[in-house]
């Protein structure tokens, strides 16, 4: 029971409380490049959530079968990012040649993804601790942390696409024009998720 | 040649409020004005040596995996500023934790080195490096000041106005949001009226 | 077939020429980065005990806490520090916080935290009165008032939180009928940050005194 | 020994993946024809559909199995038309350039308004609250809906609120015909200058109370111009671009100015030395009292009058007239009937 609790703590965690892009400023880079149609704001976000959970599942097996045991875990940094380029582009190209209808739709953004702040960071966040539990990330918590993130991102993206596509009717100031706009209502939308903040579910935090 | 240069990199072709790179930091660390300056001139390392290193490499990797090489020379630029950083400077460490790693993933020295150096030659990346960082910094102290006074009331970590009560929201994520498009909005009001101008 | 092989050289290459270049450093860095991180823990020991006193360290033997140190004067316990993590409002705070046998607490120092600046960072905010215009302000060295209010409160019974005002702002005798209620005040905005602090030291705090004065008793 | 593990570490990991990117780049080879690349790079990659095809991608795919014709892209125009062309290696018949055109130039000056309308910038959102604020419901609105849907930044409304047509960067793509609610942007050939500037099908003189510039279809255009060139469908003349007509006389004879000429000034017609002044071209000329002279001497052409037609260039059977001058003025050598648009 006790595990279940904490995959949802995390779960709700990492798309509401402390959402990836609203609350920790991680991915803005293509999260203010694409969000400008909704069409191509959904694809990314599901390239995200796709990318993270298998980036999470790659990175916590290296981590916990190769770094720990030698003791070479300041060597984290460079290893992820080698495995994080690389598993793009070998997810590149398997979604080329087993899933066309999917490559159309998501590969354009599987290059970017690559240089993603956020996923870096989520690869990072799962070697530390739960913060829920005390204990560091079991294998499920990790992978489940990866797709509740991915999904946050996509949330937020899909949120922003749709408010920006209204802006385009909007007459707005010639100097607030595009970008800052932009800024202005994720900066919005920030102080709205500001409101989950406290929300925590099952015990006070530090119940255990 | 080197002032047209450095007028380029801050203004012209800054980094954060022009080119829209390396937003994640700026906003994350802006929150005080050491931070910010510490985050800067780390970035702006990196920066240098990744672009030295790349300008050298470029013509030698394959197109395949030109991705992945690239980033891990940045990887491990920021590696050795971290072991650096923590061995020498522990206060710097204890406030920018979290934020040094993601540097490799700043999308300025991806930016950077696919765009620029992997396309000149040593010297002109160098400069480049330099100018871009140095872009970066100024632009970071402008949104840490901005946001360090209205959210804590303080610069440098000193209380500003004695009986001022700080709004700390713009220390929190919807500041950082606000902080940047009013930056930016000035920046582009005064682009417009030079263009008027000109 | 050749070019696989000169993808992957390349890829191996770099890699190991990187992998060289951090190794280096890290063995040149490493004793450095433990010396500091001694540095820090000594000297965040010595906060939390009065000054002039002699602080030996000792090895939990398996039982709870597995690393504390006790303080004696001239011969005579004064008391145990120990280090504890609190869960915060965005992860784990670890202070360090030490307590006579008896239970109340001598002093206490907070180590490592990642709560949200402006808000619950102010654990740490030592209430200056420099300004910016004024940078020298008072030399001498001003302990950071939220965690200077828990000293004297007992570890053995529940801590309450005030959030009527900050402490740092209170006179003496707000303060110290704050202490007979053994309550302390909440950082304004941050109560999950404060809870964080008292409900661990209601927790753990109280289970390490009380095994320490068990294992002292039996010396 | 501390040195050797990471680098031993790294150099597996980094050989792990580079053997693994190796061997699947080899084995997952798609086949993707190299000609559709070479093709998506000469497209201007807007993506505006004009080929019928969805985007520059879709294009260039059908371009390459030879499902579409080289010259497909409109916007392209001949540079991408030849480009495609030469990696097909088929030959690229140049299709006429097109340009898009604004039936309408009612604006704040010309045209009556019933309500002042202070909405959202868009002309759909105008027409949802009581069909737009113009007396005219056929006319432009002037919200630059166009405007934003074009991806060549070739229209724009002008300080009268009309929307307008910049035939150098207009490159015919359509995408602002399909984006104006109101229909009244069409695509003519680049080679007509003159084009019809109302939309409204409102019977007779009513259109004079609310608009100085509407078409009271009042057919004089039609008369001005060979027969079949110009039709009235629903009150409003519509040109026929396909015959070969220049339209100038039309636009002369118009009498509420409904015409659009692109051309900032036309040609004059003169007569030099060599007329002997038979008088055929005064029988032809549509403005009457521009070529003045007697039988037998040499005709003089009233510089004014003159609107630079060119029907009296063939009737002189001496080759006596000329065109001179003229601003934006474009002579296309094949099209004789054309010379002077």
């Amino acid at each position: 029971m006790n595990s279940f609790m904490s995959i949802v703590q995390i779960a709700l965690a990492a798309v509401l409380i402390q959402n990836f892009v609203l609350a920790r400023f991680l991915g803005l880079c293509p999260f203010f490049g694409v969000s400008k149609k909704l069409s191509s704001a959904t694809g990314m976000g599901m390239a995200v959530v796709f990318v993270m959970t298998i980036a999470s599942m790659f990175t916590w097996v290296v981590e916990r079968y190769i770094l720990v045991p030698f003791d070479i875990r300041y060597l984290e940094i460079i290893v992820f990012i080698l495995i994080i380029a690389s598993l793009v582009q070998l997810l590149e190209l398997i979604m080329r040649k087993f899933t066309p209808s999917l490559y159309e739709s998501l590969g354009i953004y599987l290059p970017l993804i690559s240089t993603n702040c956020a996923l870096f960071a989520v690869v990072i966040i799962n070697t530390g601790t739960n913060q829920f539990t005390g204990r560091p990330f079991t294998f499920i918590e990790s992978t489940i942390n990866g797709t509740a993130s991915g999904i946050g991102f996509l949330i937020a993206l899909v949120l922003m696409a749709g408010i920006r596509e209204k802006l385009e009717l909007a007459d707005v100031p010639k100097t607030l024009d595009g970008l800052p706009i932009a800024f202005i209502s994720a900066g919005l939308m920030a102080l709205a998720f500001l409101g989950f903040s406290g929300l925590s579910f099952f015990a006070a935090s530090g119940g255990q | 040649m080197l002032k047209e240069e450095v007028k380029r990199g801050v203004i012209t072709e800054n980094p954060i409020l022009i080119l829209a790179l390396g937003l994640c930091p700026s906003l994350a660390v802006s929150t005080s004005v050491t931070n910010g300056l510490g985050m800067g001139l780390a970035t702006m390392f990196v920066l240098v040596c990744s672009n030295i290193i790349i300008s050298i490499i470029k013509g030698w990797v394959p197109d395949k995996v030109r991705i992945p090489c690239f980033i891990m020379v940045s990887a491990a630029f920021v590696s050795i500023l971290h072991l650096f950083i923590k061995a020498y400077m522990p206060l710097l460490d204890q406030r920018l934790g979290i934020f040094i790693p993601l540097i490799t993933v700043n999308c300025i020295i991806l930016g950077r080195a696919e765009a620029f150096a992997s396309k000149n030659s040593l010297s002109r990346s160098f400069t480049d490096g330099i100018v871009m960082g140095l872009g970066f910094t100024v632009s970071l102290l402008i949104l840490s000041a901005i946001r360090e006074f209205l959210g804590s009331n303080k610069l440098f970590d000193l209380m500003v106005i004695p009986k001022f009560q700080p709004l700390t929201a713009f220390a929190l994520a919807p500041g950082g949001f606000f902080t940047i498009a009013f930056v930016m909005g000035v920046v582009s009001f005064l682009r417009s009226r030079k263009e008027a101008r000109a | 077939m050749g070019e696989i092989i000169k993808l992957t050289a390349a890829l191996v290459v770099i890699s190991m020429v990187i992998g060289l270049a951090v190794a280096v450093t890290n063995n040149k860095t490493k004793d450095r980065i433990k010396e500091q991180q001694l540095h820090i823990q000594q000297s965040a020991v010595e906060a939390v005990f009065p000054s002039g006193v002699a602080i030996s360290e000792h090895e939990g033997d398996g039982g709870l806490p597995y690393k504390y140190w006790s303080a004696s004067d001239n011969g005579e316990l004064i008391g145990y520090a120990f280090k504890i993590t609190g869960q915060g409002y965005a992860g784990d705070i670890l202070f360090m916080i030490s307590a006579d046998t008896a239970g109340k607490i001598l002093g206490m120092t907070v180590l490592e935290h990642n709560e949200t600046p402006g808000l619950g960072s102010r654990v740490t905010e030592v209430a200056s009165n420099k300004y910016i215009w004024y940078p020298v302000g008072s030399s001498e060295k001003v302990k950071p008032w939220f965690t200077e209010q828990f000293e004297g409160l007992s570890c053995f019974k529940p801590i309450g939180i005030d959030k009527s005002g900050e402490w740092h702002k209170f006179d003496a005798q707000r303060r110290a009928q704050l202490q007979s209620r053994n309550t302390v005040t909440a950082i304004t905005g941050s109560t999950i940050t404060t809870a964080a602090f008292t409900k661990s030291i209601e927790r753990k705090a109280a289970v390490y005194v009380a095994s320490l004065k068990e294992k002292y008793l039996e010396k | 020994m501390e040195i050797l593990i990471p680098i031993l570490v790294l150099g597996l990991v980094g050989l792990f993946f580079g053997l693994g990117l190796g061997i699947a780049s080899k084995k997952l080879h798609v086949f993707v024809d190299p000609k559709i690349s070479r093709i998506q790079e000469t497209l201007p990659g807007a993506n505006c559909g004009a080929c019928g095809f969805p985007g520059c991608g879709g294009f260039a795919k059908a371009a390459a199995e030879g499902k579409a014709a080289a010259n497909a892209c409109t916007p392209g125009g001949e540079k991408i038309a030849h480009a495609v062309a030469d990696i097909m290696g088929v030959s690229a018949s140049v299709s006429d350039p097109l340009m898009a055109v604004v039936h309408c130039k009612g604006g704040q000056k010309e045209a009556l308004e019933r309500s002042i309308y202070d909405g959202i910038k868009d002309c759909h959102a105008a027409i949802l609250i009581g069909n737009g604020s113009k007396v005219c419901l056929d006319g432009c609105l002037g919200l630059g809906s166009c405007v934003k849907a074009c991806l060549f930044d070739a229209l724009s409304v002008n300080e009268n609120d009309v929307a307008v047509v910049n035939p150098e960067k207009c490159s015919g793509c359509g995408k602002c015909v399909t984006a104006c609610p109101r229909n009244i942007i069409s695509i003519i050939p680049q080679v007509h200058k003159i084009f019809l500037a109302c939309s409204n099908h409102d019977k007779g003189a009513k259109i004079k109370k609310y608009c100085s510039v509407g078409c009271t279809a009042c057919t004089l255009c039609i008369k001005a111009t060979p027969s079949g060139t110009i039709t009235i469908e629903k009150n409003l003349p519509v040109l026929d671009y396909s015959k070969d007509e220049n339209f100038i006389t039309a636009n002369a004879k118009c009498p509420s100015k409904c015409f659009v000429d692109l051309v900032k000034a036309r040609p004059r017609a003169n007569i030099d030395t060599k007329c002997v002044g038979c008088g055929e071209c005064v029988k032809l000329c549509p403005i009457a009292g521009t070529i003045k002279g007697e039988q037998d001497k040499r005709h003089v052409i009233d510089k004014d009058k003159c609107i630079g037609c060119g029907i009296c260039l063939n009737a002189c059977s001496k080759r006596a007239i000329a065109l001179w001058g003229g601003l934006g003025y474009e002579s296309v050598e094949n099209n004789s009937r054309l010379r002077n648009t």
